[in-house]
Formats: structure tokens, sequence, C-alpha cells
């Protein structure tokens, strides 16, 4: 019960605020996000930690004659990813609070419809249900760029549409393709992923035309576009930039965790001979990410856009780590999906937060901020810290494992990567630099606009993410703990990778727990 | 030999079918439109012939007293100096549809011929068995108890067409502003 | 050319010729005139054929369901009217004009 | 429809006298309008030709008979010439939809050496059975007449007159048409003679509550059952038919004379037979819904036959039964007729309304208030049904 | 008696408590207050260590105290806990950092009491001391590596201290982007030794390490592994190629100057090799790397320092000199003597610098040595200190720098891994050290005034001289634990027994030293004569005949140029990577993302617009063409059926 609850509570938030008086909506919203992440975090209390397998598994079947199941279940991959969910969506109603001024009603519901969505992406053991879910994001998203966003929102919001709908499709392509796969080998249609995993499909090595290698790029395709990776990366700077801030808080801090997630659900257990055979490949394409996102970050003359190109750079930190295929790796990828999630979530925040005030993000016009702002100064940098991760700040400990993970895989690969630690420092501090010492610039002079230091509601909105930011540096077994089993499950058998569901029910329909049973 | 009934349809068909054509190839609107009300009327004579006469009685209603006027009301209302075409042009257009009409009243040509020319297959009328009082009772009691359902909603329809045409028609210059 | 007198006696089958051919006059027009209001007047006789053969359905299967539908169409009818001629007074006001081919501008 | 020769003629005999009943009317009214309105005004009217005037619609009748026709020069001619012709067709069908008198009975008889019946004759155009609607969807056309003669005499005013008159009657027809649904479920029927039926005899019998009530001295007139649904019928049928107070589409100070404005002759007299015929079905409908139909209050119908047979009025039955219905058809009349009064009085009570009251009445009071009527009666027929 | 772990706690926690406490009210303007606290804490920290190193001592002494708190991270093979240990290497540190950190800090209160955010000032002050103290206590790499990145930040932060200038600001940035450039590479050496011995821990590491094998290449993982350090060692401790954010470092207040850039922060590499020196032994091409890296960079920092102005860069590229002088011992296998060095140096260096505080606060924050002179009879105090530093630095005996030094010196060229050449870069640089601090000598205290009429020097306040007197009473006395074996009658040194377990000797595998009372002796006197010599040279050129220096720099003015531009190695820098880095970027950015891929993805949009034109001809808005097509429709379905 508690997983459907917490898919379909935002749902049902989105509901209360369509019928809500645009005066309440705020408040209500923000107490209705705090209650689902209050509600989410019952799971901490549920979740067997020492369990690999998939629990508080609900099953209903949705269309029974194509096994397509409404099947919800969680693991250690899932679980933190379900819970930084409900904790930027507080975070994000209240970091909204002033920067949307219109159709408010409109944005709560899509917030909230997003919300289920990605939380349902994350919770879902049916590949149709997952699909469902991985596209009904789009829709909210779209909306929220569309209406809410910049100047050239439009450009944007479609250029993001497209490119992740072109990805899915291949996807839904390969969906299809395994169900009939199901049917061939089991002799019944099937969506589950356990049975997905069971699937032995043919892979030659050294040749492409063959059903894994296609599925493995197919299902690679959808999930790099999300993530996104070096060559398709082009729409997230627009859509960041285009994106309001919660928009892009939501976008870098959850969804883009839902193409990393699903090359972790998805493509390197399902295709596991392939995943090692093209191992390379992601490593390079995560590797040429990293530097050149930071590199490309760098020259960006707009903060936004420069900090929408780290989250390139750091999402081709997680895909290396990914790729690395060992514990490490995969461990600290996790990790470092959430801490993405977190500081550059922050860094948008933070961002947002001076352009209310300016109305400007061009990095040239700013100078001396520190002297204006000084608190605010002392959050960014705290962020800044996080986001090139300085140890004793979350994102060490992902940079950090990821990067073992990596070197143990391959050298070079982790060589190059390394270069990434320094690039990050460099773009990051040279913004920080350029916008927050120094003399002071056009903006934070102009005399009829002083500019006023963070007030109480900003602060309650970083203060969450700060202390996050240094818990999860200082304590990073507290997190670790509840995904170890899962991630030791996934490593170690990674090619002959089974989920079983706890507690076993026996009136689970699907042909995995009955061919278990046999 | 005909009886009086016969006479009456097809005395009420031809009237439809000539005014009816008149609605389509009079070249001025009103004359169509009063064209289109003795069809309306010739109809409602045709539901008579059938024995619906409180169907008839509603065509009169809402077709011949209140549609058609309205027609006729905006037909005047507008100023219709500049004489328009009357058909739409386009050649080939104009030929594919005339074609295909062609073709259908082409078929329906064969159907009737076959018809008046062969053995009669045509399917003839029952006597009409109730009264039409008692018509109209059956027919007020299916529309409230099975098709009560499609009733409300064809309610409330009518409510939302009420409103969308008055907000239409009060928009004032035209679809696009000028820019 | 051998009539049969036969059928000339009036059986369901004429009032579906009758209703056919009058929709098709209405569909011609429709198909072929320009002025709006006429196109709706034509759908109006299109609608109109239709009831002929549901009421005469409904005589012949000695059922009212044909004349519930026939109804229902009046009614749609009616709305459909209204609705286009708020329509085609828009249209009119603002092109001074009820040519069908001023509806291609109706966009948003 | 008929069976045989005699059938046929009576029924042809018999429409062709309703249709004379409406034109012949007409001079009787108009001159009983004049006298009225004279009275009223504290004048004279017409008093100079024959007695009482009465001998002035004759002179008026041959005026108009022999005035020039004219026709306006860009008129439209079918239009022009259609539309007088258009205006007396509603009325004279929808009066024949009423009941006149009671039907009667002709039992077999010898006539120029054959058998001829046994006859059942309605006092009625024809019967449809289902009376009001077709009363209504006829009467509903005679906005064409307005309208055709609008546009077809070319003259603004003459247009502007009919438009504003064929919206005024679309508008009202609606009020006029829900008030109606009230009285039909009081009586559960469309047939004017069952309708009749359940209003003939004493004393006003109903039942409120489950308990049956009666009043001795009052008729069983549909007017108690639905004096609401009555009044709005009154006042929206003065708007149906063009008359003051709601006469705006010849508004004289606005539109010279409005849709008959470029009319003169016999063309104007067929609008003005037009018009009187819909105030004369309007007051017919009002009689048969409210006031008992043909029937005599006070008196059974059963009694007026008896009535006629003993009085020695006519001994044969067959006599006897269309003398009697002759009776019931006179009081009919004289229903019509106080009606008929009431418009003219009405006439120079009121003042007349603005064209956009006209409307507000129309849609936002008479509308909701027949809509109320409705509920009310259907309320009211769900705890208490009517004795019948 | 408290326990170790709490000792350890309070030693750990009590900067971080003055940082809390000062970061909170980070507004205020009391620097006494501020500083006081901030001072208090350091003190206690130096309490604690003392009283955790005091167990190393007497009759029933430990080899090392450690302690653990929680375990930080557990992952796969990797774990590593929250542990610390003060061990003979470490405890020197220890003490060195909170010592002398305790006497910075409080020459802080006067030094920055006219600062406008002085709480500020002593809550990074206080925080970097808490991140060296994670640096120098952790027991594993990873911990290390926590401190070595958190001195990082401190230092970015100190140096832009005053951040509204923008160059301050600027330095650093450079400071922290170079440090990361060598932190990359201390990352991939932590990895590199994970995966070799599995573990991160210094002891582990060491336990672990294969027994007499001696990696004789350059690709062996140890060597790989040990060189991966060294570029981390390079960028903390600003050796070539790396040296280049100290001197601009030099931005930040003076204090910083002198307990990071001068006494701890920057010797983290060396600590750091220090620590690992078993490891290094096993990898003798990683260590001729070290010790010749060392020695260029001695080199080439100390002739840079002949021509500089600015009061604190002569004592900056003095200190990066000096840091080359520790690599190279450790480079020779002569960690005793580096980490001997390490202490001295913070000792005098620090002094030199506080020194220069006190003169810089003296001038009003004048830096240009060419507008003071003669300040010796304003600031006594200050010129007695400084003169006692300046022999320490160039070598004077009995004072600290010589005995280290000397070791050195003697180190390079008697071991097996030292060299005849290296030796003699030592004893070059020693020289030119020598040269440089006479000059500074002579620039700032002695000679003519060229103090500006409106300055009026004053000497500072006793908060700030009292810090310079403790350091310089050790400057004097911190060399006497190191006295060569030769001067003792061949008897081991203090220093010598101290690092007995924890300084593994050089394999014998590696070769012999050499053992020559004589030649020890003879090089000693020709490094302290040299030394000597170009002191009285420098005093000659700048207090005698002040006019020489110019004629000489005026003939042979190329060289001059090279070196008072510092070889142009920033420029170099700019010119060859930074800029083409950005240019390159640019080009990335406006070319492959913007005109390859999106215009790739354009593309692909045009061929669906082309297709989609193509359909849109049957899709006019026409509503009679659609009507059209429905009659057609239906003209041919009822065709085909009713055919």
């Amino acid at each position: 019960m508690l997983l459907s609850v917490i898919t379909l509570l935002p749902l049902a938030f989105a509901l209360v605020m369509l019928v809500l008086p645009e005066k309440v909506i705020r408040p209500v919203a923000l107490l209705l996000a705090v209650v689902e992440f209050a509600v989410s975090l019952l799971l901490l209390t549920s979740f067997d930690k020492a369990s690999p397998a998939i629990q508080l598994v609900e099953q209903i079947p949705w269309v029974p004659e194509m096994g397509i199941s409404y099947f919800l279940g969680i693991d250690g991959l899932s679980l933190w990813l379900v819970i930084l969910t409900t904790f930027l969506t507080p975070i994000v109603v209240l970091g909204s609070w002033t920067a949307i001024d219109n159709r408010i009603k409109g944005f709560h519901a899509a917030l909230f419809v997003l919300q289920t969505s990605m939380i349902g992406s994350f919770l879902a053991m049916d590949a149709v249900l997952f699909y469902v879910f991985f596209e009904l994001s789009l829709v909210p998203m779209y909306f929220m760029v569309g209406i809410w966003g910049g100047q050239r929102r439009i450009y944007a919001t479609v250029k993001f549409f497209i490119y992740t709908m072109a990805g899915s499709l291949m996807m839904l392509l390969a969906i299809i393709y395994l169900m009939f796969a199901c049917r061939d080998t089991f002799g019944q249609m099937s969506a589950s992923l356990l049975d997905f995993y069971r699937l032995k499909i043919p892979f030659v090595a050294g040749e492409f035309l063959n059903p894994q290698t296609l599925l493995f790029f197919a299902f690679s395709l959808a999930f790099a576009i999300k993530v996104p990776m070096f060559p398709v990366h082009t729409w997230l700077p627009d859509a960041h930039v285009e994106a309001p801030t919660p928009g892009s808080v939501i976008l870098a801090g959850v969804m883009l965790k839902m193409g990393s997630y699903g090359f972790l659900r998805f493509v390197l257990p399902m295709f596991a001979e392939a995943s090692q055979y093209y191992a390379w490949l992601f490593l390079f394409l995560g590797v040429v990410g990293i530097i050149y996102g930071a590199l490309v970050a760098m020259v960006q003359p707009d903060i936004k856009k420069l900090i929408a190109y780290s989250s390139v750079s750091h999402m081709g930190y997680v895909m290396i780590g990914l790729f690395s295929l060992n514990m490490y790796g995969v461990s600290g990828s996790l990790y470092q999906m959430l801490n993405h999630g977190i500081s550059t979530g922050a860094l948008f925040l933070l961002i947002g937060m001076i352009y209310e005030r300016t109305h400007n993000r061009e990095i040239a016009k700013y100078g001396g901020l520190a002297k204006a702002l000084p608190i605010y100064t002392i959050i960014f940098i705290i962020v800044t810290m996080s986001s090139i991760a300085v140890p004793m700040t979350n994102g060490f400990i992902g940079e950090f494992m990821i990067l073992l993970g990596t070197f143990e895989a391959s050298r070079p690969f982790a060589i190059a990567a390394v270069t990434g630690v320094v690039l990050g420092a460099v773009y990051m501090l040279w913004m920080v630099k350029r916008v927050f010492f120094g003399p002071a610039g056009e903006l934070v002079r102009d005399e009829h606009h002083p500019l006023h230091d963070l007030n109480a509601r900003e602060l309650t909105v970083m203060a969450p993410l700060v202390v996050l930011i240094f818990w999860m540096g200082l304590n990073p077994n507290f997190f670790l703990d509840y995904s170890k089993a899962s991630l030791d499950h996934f490593v170690k058998n990674r090619d002959n990778y089974r989920l079983a569901v706890s507690p076993a029910q026996p009136k689970l329909e699907n042909v995995a727990v009955r061919g278990e049973a046999q | 030999m005909l009886s009086s009934a016969d006479f009456l349809f097809y005395f009420l068909g031809l009237v439809s079918l000539v005014f009816g054509l008149g609605v389509v190839l009079f070249r001025n609107p009103i004359y169509s439109a009063l064209c289109l009300v003795i069809t309306m009327i010739s109809v409602a004579g045709i539901f008579g012939t059938l024995d619906a006469w409180f169907i008839a009685g509603v065509q009169l209603i809402v077709y011949a007293g209140a549609v058609t006027v309205l027609f006729v009301m905006v037909l005047m209302l507008f100023d219709l100096k500049h004489e328009m075409k009357t058909f739409s042009k386009g050649v080939i257009g104009n030929g594919v549809k005339l074609a295909a009409s062609g073709v259908l009243l082409g078929m329906l040509g064969t159907y009737i011929w076959a018809t008046y020319a062969t053995e009669p297959t045509f399917k003839p009328l029952p006597a009409a068995a109730t009264s039409s009082i008692k018509a109209t009772k059956d027919l007020a009691t299916s529309l409230f108890t099975t098709y009560i359902f499609s009733f409300e909603v064809i309610g409330i329809l009518l409510l939302v067409i009420a409103v969308g045409a008055v907000t239409l028609s009060r928009i004032t210059g035209g679809t696009h502003h000028a820019d | 050319m051998p009539i049969n007198p036969e059928a000339w006696k009036v059986g369901l089958d004429h009032y579906l010729y009758l209703s056919s051919l009058l929709f098709i006059f209405g569909m011609l027009g429709v198909l072929m005139r320009r002025n709006v209001i006429v196109i709706l007047m034509c759908i109006e006789l299109m609608l109109n054929a239709v009831n002929i053969s549901f009421i005469a359905f409904s005589r012949y299967a000695e059922s009212t369901n044909g004349q519930v539908m026939v109804f229902f169409v009046m009614t749609i009818a009616a709305a459909e009217a209204a609705v286009g001629l708020a329509l085609a007074v828009t249209v009119f006001k603002k092109f001074k004009e009820v040519n069908i081919r001023f509806f291609e501008h109706l966009k948003g | 429809m008929g069976k045989d020769v005699f059938e046929i003629v009576v029924n042809c005999v018999k429409m062709l006298l309703i249709f004379l009943v409406m034109v012949q009317l007409v001079p009787i009214l108009v001159w009983l309008e004049r006298r009225v309105s004279a009275f009223m005004q504290n004048r004279f009217g017409p008093n100079r030709v024959g007695p009482l005037g009465l001998i002035q619609l004759l002179a008026d009748a041959v005026k108009f008979l022999f005035k020039e026709p004219f026709f306006p020069e860009k008129g439209m001619a079918v239009m022009y010439y259609g539309a007088p012709i258009m205006a007396l067709i509603p009325g004279a069908l929808a009066l024949a939809a009423i009941p006149l008198g009671a039907p009667f009975h002709l039992e077999q008889f010898t006539w120029l050496g054959r058998e001829w019946g046994p006859y059942d004759f309605i006092m009625q155009g024809y019967d449809f059975g289902v009376g009001i609607v077709i009363v209504l969807g006829v009467s509903s056309l005679g906005a064409y007449s307005l309208l055709m003669a609008g546009w077809g005499s070319s003259n603004k005013y003459s247009l502007l007159g009919a438009l504003r008159a064929s919206a005024q009657m679309v508008s009202y027809e609606l009020a006029l048409g829900l008030s109606l649904v009230g009285i039909l479920m009081v009586f559960n029927t469309f047939s004017f003679y069952d309708i009749i039926a359940q209003q003939t005899g004493m004393p006003l019998t109903f039942n409120f509550f489950g308990k049956v009530h009666s009043i001795a001295w009052l008729p069983n007139w549909g007017i108690f059952f639905n004096p609401l649904g009555a009044l709005i019928f009154f006042c929206a049928s003065f708007a149906e038919t063009n008359r003051l107070p709601f006469d705006l589409p010849e508004a004289e100070g606005e539109l010279v004379a409005g849709f008959h404005t470029e009319y003169g002759g016999f063309a104007l007299l067929m609008f003005y037979i037009g018009e009187y015929g819909h105030m004369m079905v309007a007051s017919a409908l009002m009689a048969t819904f409210y006031f008992g139909g043909y029937t005599i209050p006070y008196v059974a119908n059963e009694s007026v036959a008896n009535w006629v047979s003993s009085g020695g009025l006519a001994t044969h039955p067959n006599w006897a039964a269309f003398l009697t219905s002759l009776i019931f058809f006179l009081v009919f009349l004289l229903k019509v007729f106080l009606f008929l009064l009431i418009y003219i009085w009405v006439r120079w009570t009121l003042p007349r309304f603005r064209y956009d009251q006209l409307m507000d009445l129309g849609w936002k009071t008479m509308l909701p208030w027949a809509l109320f009527n409705t509920v009310l009666t259907a309320v009211w027929l769900a705890f208490s049904h009517r004795p019948v | 008696m408290m326990s170790n772990q709490i000792l350890f706690a309070i030693l750990l926690l009590a900067p971080f408590v003055g940082f809390m406490f000062n970061g909170i009210r980070w507004k205020s303007h009391n620097a006494t207050l501020a500083g006081v606290v901030a001072t208090f804490a350091v003190f206690v920290s130096f309490v604690c260590s003392l009283l955790l190193v005091s167990q190393l001592f007497g009759a029933n002494a430990v080899p090392s105290v450690g302690t653990r708190f929680f375990e930080w991270m557990n992952v796969g093979g990797l774990q590593v806990q929250a542990g610390f240990v003060i061990d003979h290497i470490s405890a020197i540190m220890v003490l060195v950092v909170t010592g002398v950190g305790t006497l910075i800090h409080m020459f802080s209160i006067g030094y920055m009491s006219h600062d406008e955010r002085p709480s500020k000032y002593f809550a990074y002050l206080n925080f970097f001391l808490f991140n060296m103290l994670l640096l120098i206590l952790g027991e594993n790499l990873l911990l290390m590596f926590v401190g070595w990145e958190g001195v990082g930040l401190c230092s970015y932060l100190l140096i832009g201290f005053w951040f509204t200038d923008s160059e301050k600001a600027a330095a650093g940035m450079k400071a922290f982007i170079t440090n990361r450039i060598g932190d990359a590479g201390f990352l991939l050496g932590i990895f590199t030794l994970f995966f070799l011995f599995g573990t991160v821990n210094f002891s582990e590491i060491i336990a672990r390490l294969p027994a007499g094998g001696i990696e004789m290449g350059w690709t062996g993982p140890m060597t790989v592994a040990c060189l991966f350090l060294f570029v981390g060692a390079t960028g903390k401790s600003a050796q070539i190629p790396l040296y280049v954010w100290l001197p601009d470092a030099m931005a930040g207040p003076t204090p910083v100057s002198a307990l990071i850039h001068a006494a701890t922060m920057v010797t983290a590499g060396v600590y750091m090799i220090v620590r690992l020196n078993p490891l290094f032994l096993m990898a003798p091409n990683a260590l001729h790397v070290v010790a010749v890296v060392g020695a260029a960079t001695a080199f080439f920092a100390a002739t840079i320092g002949l021509t500089q102005w600015d009061i604190k860069k002569i004592l900056a590229y003095s200190t990066v000199s000096q840091l080359g002088y520790m690599f190279l011992a450790c480079g020779v296998g002569a960690f005793g003597a580096g980490l001997f060095h390490v202490m001295t140096h913070a000792f005098f260096k620090a002094l030199m610098f506080l020194g220069s505080g006190s003169v810089i606060h003296a001038m009003h924050e004048e830096q240009d040595v060419r507008k003071m002179g003669g300040l010796r009879k304003y600031l006594p105090i200050t010129h007695a200190t400084f003169f006692i530093g300046w022999l320490a630095i160039i070598g004077i005996p009995p004072f600290a720098g010589f005995f280290s030094k000397d070791e050195i010196l003697w180190q390079t060229a008697s071991s097996p891994l030292g060299h005849k050449a290296l030796w003699v870069v030592g004893v070059l640089t020693a020289g030119i050290t020598s040269f440089y601090m006479t000059r500074l000598m002579c620039l700032t205290f002695w000679g003519k005034s060229r103090v500006p009429k409106e300055t009026h020097p004053h000497e500072a306040p006793p908060v700030m001289w009292i810090p310079l007197a403790v350091l310089a009473v050790l400057s004097t006395v911190g060399g006497w634990i190191g006295i060569p074996k030769v001067m003792l009658g061949g008897e081991d040194n203090w220093l010598e027994r101290w690092f007995h377990h924890v300084i593994a000797p050089v394999p014998e595998a590696l070769g012999h030293a050499v053992h020559s009372h004589a030649l020890e002796w003879a090089a000693m006197g020709v490094s302290l004569s040299f030394a000597v010599i170009m002191a009285c040279l420098a005093y000659t050129f700048y207090v005698s005949n002040p006019s020489l220096p110019g004629r000489l720099a005026q003939k042979f003015h190329g060289t001059y140029r090279l070196i008072y531009n510092k070889y142009f190695v920033d420029e170099f820098y700019f010119a060859r990577i930074i800029n083409p880095l950005i240019d390159a970027s640019k080009g990335l950015w406006a070319y492959v993302d913007v005109n390859f891929i999106d215009r790739t993805t354009y593309v692909l949009g045009d061929v669906v617009r082309g297709v989609g034109s193509t359909a849109k001809s049957f899709q006019t808005g026409n509503l009679q063409q659609y009507a059209m097509y429905i009659a057609v429709g239906l003209a041919v379905t009822m065709f085909l059926i009713l055919r």
C-alpha cells in the first residue's frame, strides 16, 4: 500500500490544487509536499536494508493479456531517489514562492503531477508502467518550461520534448520486443522486469546487428538523452536556461536521474554482455562529457547555462561510474545522483534567488556580490564546494567512489576523468570569482535597486540542502547502508541478474514467480 | 392504384426534393432559406405520413419555427451587397466533388430503377398499430427511461451551446486582431 | 420500359430513396456552396434526410427508438445551427463576408 | 379522412367555414376594436355608417378591395406578394387544429335516394392527436410572413420591423410553449377533447396531499390548477401576436409602420386578418386550456343536448346533435370574444415596452417563470394527483 | 586522566568550535574577542597535542597513540575509518602546527585589529587549523586528503579574504585551482595504492609493502603511485611546475602567509612523503624525480627572489626555495632531515613573515622594499627578531636553519640516492638565499631611510611582538635537536633517535652512504663560507654601494628581465595553456554544441518538416476540401460495398 500511496498521493494533491482558491495554494502546496515527504520517510522504517530483493511489492493486473501489470516495488537502487524526489518538492514549492507569480494553480498542479510521474518511474517494476511514468513526466515539465519559462522557452521546451521523446520511442520498441521475447520464452507475454531479467537475449560480440546489442542501444539512447550524455546533451542547457527556477531544480535534481536510474535498472542488468562489451564506449562518452561539459561551462556568459553544462559534466561522472561495473563505481554513481540532485538543485535555487533580485544572469554584469549579499555568498560557496567535490561535502564521496571504480575498470579513462576534478574547480571558482568577488559590478552597484540578502524563507529553503550537503559528506554510510545489499547483489550477479520479491507473495501473477515456483 | 397516403408521400417527397434542390441551387441565400423552410414543412408532412405526428410537430417548431428563422434573420442582418460567387472555385476540386456525388447518385438511381423495373423487393410498412397519442406516450417513456442519460447530456450540451453561442457573437472584430 | 405497378405502393424503400436523395443534395450543397450559412442550411438538409430514414425505420420496426434518435438529432442540429451562425456572424464582422474560405483563418 | 363523398364534402365545407369564420370575424373585430378604443378614450368612434357604425366595415372592405395595389421599385416580387398570403396560413391552420365545438354524431339517414352514414364529425379542421404540438408548430411559421414582407419591401424600416417581430416571436414562443407544459402535465394528454372533457362539470375537485377537496361554486377549469401558467401564456401570447404592449415591430414613432410599411389595400388587410387570426388562436387556446373550452360552466353537456332535443328546437336526432354542437360552438365563440376584448382593453391600458425591455422580459422573466411553473406543477403533481 | 579519544576530540574540535563561534558572529568587529577565542582554541589544541605527544616519551612510551571515532565510508573493499593517530612523525607536525599556529593567531589579534571582518578572519584561520589537523593526524590517505583539500579551501578563502580586490580574489582562485591539479594526482595516487594494497591506511600500507621488492623501473605500480602522490605534493607544496600560486597567495593577510603559506600548509607535501617514506624508498626513480624537482625549485625560486621588490614576494620565493630543499631532502632519502627542515623553516619563516607583517603594519600596508630602509631605529624589536630569522635562514650556526640545511646538504652529498650535482645546486641555492635575504635586510632595516614623509612607522604592540620574540627564540634553539653527528662526536642526535622507528633507512640495495667526517666538515665549511660571502656581497651592494645593483641589472639586462619576470612562467601558462584552453572551449561550444550537434538535429527536424509540409498541402484548412475527402471516401466505400 505504501508505495501506491507515495506514488499517487501527489496526483491527488494536484487535484486538490485545482480546486483551491489561489490565495491558499502556496501554503497548502507546501504543507502537502511536506506531508508527502513525511510519508516517504516511512519507507526508511519499512525497508529491510539487509535484503537485495524488491520490497513492499504491489501488483495488480492491468492488461493481463499482455502481461502488463501495475507493479510497484522498491529496493536499494530506487529508495533514495524516491526520497530525493519527495525531499526536493517542498523545497521547490517554497523556493518558487515569489518566483512564480502567474497561474500558480496550474504550476503547483503540474509540480505534483510531475512528482507522481517521477516517483512512479522510480518505483515501477513493470516496463510498460515505467514507460508510462517516464513519458508522463515530460508533460508537466513541458508546460513548466513552456509557460513559466524565459524568453526562448518555446524553443527550449520543444527541443527538450522532442529529444526525450525521440529516445524513449526507441525504448518503447525495445520493451515491446522484450514482451514478445517473454512470450516466446515463457509462453506468455509479460512486461514485468523480473521476467525481463530472466530472458536470455542472444549476444554476438563484435557484431552490431544482434538482438542484445540493438536492444542495449535502444534503451541506452533513451536514457542517454535523459541523462544527458555527451553528444545528445544539447537540449539540457537550453531547457535549463529557459526553465523557471523550480523547473530547473526538478529537471536537474530528479529528472536527469531517471536516465541514469534507467541504466541501472534496465540496461546494465538486462543486457549484461552488451554493456560489458560496449562499456568502453560509454566510459569514453562519459569522460568526454565530463571534460567537454566542464570546458564549455567554463566559457559560458550566463550563470544558469554554466550550471547546466556543469550538469552535463556531473552526469558524465555518473555514467562512467555506472559503466565501471564494479561496486565502487556503481555505489558512487548512485551517490552522485543524490549529490547532483542536491547541489545542482541548490545552485539553481540560488541562481533563481539572485535572478529574482536583478532579473539578469549575465556573469559579466555581476561582481562584488559577496559584499552586498554575504549570507547568500556563504551558502553559494558551500554549495559550490559541494559541486566541485571538496571533502566533507557530499560531492566528494560520490566523485571519489566513481573515480575509484573507474580506476579499477580502466586506468586511462580514470586519469582522463580526474581532469574533470580540476576543470570543475576551474569553471565554478572562476564563476564565483567573477560574480562574488572583485569590485562591485553593474548590477550590484545599482543604487536604485539595492540588493537584499536572503530572507527567512530563502534561508529555510537552503537550510535543509546545506545540512544534507554536510550530512551526506560526513556520514555517507547512513545513506549507503540502505543501498548496499542491492548494489552488492547487482554487481556480483549482474551476468545472471535476478530480483527476488520480499516478502514472497504467492498471489503474484507474473511469470517470473511462477517460474521460480516450478 | 395509389391510396391517398401514397399520393401524399409522392407529393410531399416531390416538394421536398424540388425545394431541397432549390436550397442548393439558388444564388440568393434568402431564397435558399425559404426553400429550406418549405422542405422542412414537407419533411414534417412526411413524418406525418409515417404516423410520427409528435415528431412532425417538433420538426415544425424547432426547424421551421426556430432554426430556419434564425438563418433567415442572420442572412437579412448581413449586408451582402457585393454578391459573392455561389459555388466554390477550383475545377479539379469541383470535379472530384461532382464525381463523388455523381457516383452516389448513380448507384442510387440504379437501385431505384431496379425497384421499379423488376420484381418489387421493397419492404411494406406495417399498418399503424397504435394511435398517435399512444405513440407519443411511448416516445416519452423511452426518452425518460431508456435514454434519460442521453437526454440529460443533450440538455447540458444545449446549455453549453447557448453560452458558447452568446460568447461567440459578442466577440468584436473577428478572429484576428490587427497586428 | 417495364414498370412494375406494385412498385408504386409506398414502402420502406421509398422513404429511404427519398432520404438518400435529399442527403446527396445536401451533401452537394455542403461541397459546392461558398456561403457559410447556405452550407449550414445544407447540413440541416442532410440531417433532415437522415431523420426521414430514422423515422421510416422506426415505423418499419415498430419501435420508438428511431423517433428518440430523431429527437436527439434535432436538438443537436439546433445547437449546431446556433454555434455555426454565431461563428458566421463573427467571421462576417471581421471580413464583411461569410465565405467559407475565411474559416481557414480561424486559428489561434 | 373521409370515406365517402358526403363526408369529404362536409369536411371540405368545414375547413372552408373555419377559414371563413376567421376571415369574417376580422371586420367585426376591427369594428369592436374601434368602438372599444373610442369608448376607452372617451370618444365616439365610427358611428355614422349604419347602425352603431356597423356598415363602416363594409365600406372599409370595399375601399381596401379597390385601392390600387402598388409595388416598391426595388422590391422582390415573390417575397412581397407571398408575404400576405403567408400571413394567413398559420392562423388558419392553427385555428383549424382547435376544436371549436363538441363533436357530433349523425345517425344513418336517407338523402338523395341513398343511405348515408352513420357519421362522426368533429367541429375542427383536422385532428392528428397531438393537438397543441401541431398548433404551436404551425403558428410558429408566422414569422416568415413578417420576414418576407420586411425583406421583400426593400425598405429598411420594414426590414427592421420584420427582424424585430420575428426575433420577438421566436423568443416568446419559448415562454409560450413552456408555460403550456404545466397544464399539459396536469391533464396528462395532448388531445384537446380529453383536455376539455377533464374540465367539464362541477365542482372544482382536487387532491391535496392525498385528500380530495372540492369547491362547489367553481367550475373544473384549468385556470385553477395552473394559474401561473395561464398568466404567462396570456402575456406571451400578446407578444406572439405583436399586440400592444409588445407591438414593437410596428412602433410608429420609430419604424413608420414596421414590416407592412410598404403595403396597402387588400395586402394590408391580409396582414390584419393574419394578426387577428393569431389573436383568435391565442384566445381559443386560452379558452381551451384554462376555461373549459366549448363547455358551459354550471351546465352539464348532456343537459344541453337534452334541452335541444326536448325543447323542440329540432326533432330529428341528427339535427339535434348538430344544433347542440352549434350551441357549444357559440359558447366557445363567446369565450374567445371575451379574450379578444381583453386584448383590446390591454392595448389602451398599458404603454409600449422598449425593445430591450421586451427581450429582457421574455428571456429573463417569462422563461424562468415558465420553467418554475413547470417544476412547481411537477412537484405538486408528484405529491397530489388529480382525482380523474 | 582523560582518555585519548577525548583528547583527540578536543584537539580536533577546539579549532572547529572556534571556527563555529567566530563564524556565527562573523559580522562582529570585535577583533579582540574573536582573536582571543580563536587563539585560545588553538592553544587548547596545542595543550592536547602536548598531552598526547607526551605519551610517546618516557619509560612506558608507546610507538603511537591513536583513536577511531566512526566508520566514515564502507563500500565494497573500501573501509575508511574516521581515525586519527599521533606517531613520531605527526607529533612533530602537530606540535609545530598548533604551536606556531597559536603564536600566529596571537599576532593576528594585533594585525587584524583594524580590519572590517576580524571574526570572519579568525573563523577561517581556525577552520584552517582544523583541516590541517585532519591532514596531519588522519590515519589514512583519505582523511589526509580531506584535510589536504580542506586547507586548500581555507587557503582559497584567506587569500581572497579581501575579495573586493579582483587580483586578490584571482590569486585565491589560482591557488585553489593549482592545488586542485595536484589533488587530482593525489587522488590517482590514492587509487593506485588502494588497488595495490587494498587499503588506504598508512600503517597497513606500510605493513603490506613487499619486503625488498624495490621497483627499479618507471612503470611499476609503486613508482606510479609515488609519482601521482608527488604531483599532489608539488601542488600543495608549490614545487615546479605548480609553484606559481604561492607568490600570488601573498595577497592574503600577512599572518595567513606566515601560517599557511610558510609554516604549515605548504609543508603538507613534504609531510605526506615523509609519512609514506617506506613506500617511496621502494620506488627510487620516484625519489629521483622528487629530488631533482626539489633542487630545481629551490634554485629557480631563489634566483627569482633575487630581483623582487615586494617584501612578501621575496619571502614567498624564499619559501618555495626552502620547500625545494625539503623535497630535495626527501628525494635523497633523508626524510628525517626534510621534516627537520620543515620544523625549523616553520619557525624562522613564520618569524620572518610575521616580522614583515609587523613592518607592513607599521608602514601602513606598504610592501615595496624600495620605500623602506633604515627601519631599524623605528622598529627595534621587529628588527631584532627579524635579524635572528635572517641568521637562521642563511644558515649561520647555531641558529636553527644551519642544522637542518646542513643536514640536507650533507645527505644530498652522501646518500646513495643523492648526487654531487644536487649538492652543488644546494650550495649555490644556499648562497643565493643568503644574498637575497641579506638584500631584504639591507633594504628594509638597514641603510638610508627611503620612507615617505607622510608615513610614521611605529613599533608593533606587545600582542604582536611577543609571538615574534617566541619565534625568535625557537628559531635560535629549534635546530639544536638535530645537531650533526660530527659535532656531537659521532653520537646520534635526538632527532635521529626520535625518528628511528618511523623513518626507514635507505635500503642497502640502493647503495651505501658515504661516511666521512672530514668530507662532512668540509662540505659544511664550503656552504657556510659561501653563504657568508654572499651575505657580505649583498651588504656591499645594498648598503655600502647602492648604485651597483642598478648598474649590474643594466649590464645583464636580458637575464635580469627574465628573472625579474619570474622566467615568464605565468605568462607561459597563460599563453600556452590557459588561453588556448578557453579559446578551445569557446570553439567547442560554438562549433560542436551549437553548430554541429544542434545543426544535425535541425537537419533531422527539417526532414520531418519537409515530410510534414507535403502532408500539409492536404490539410489546407479549407473545410470544403475536408468535406470532399469525406464524400470521396463515402463514395468509394459505398461503391466497394455495393458493387
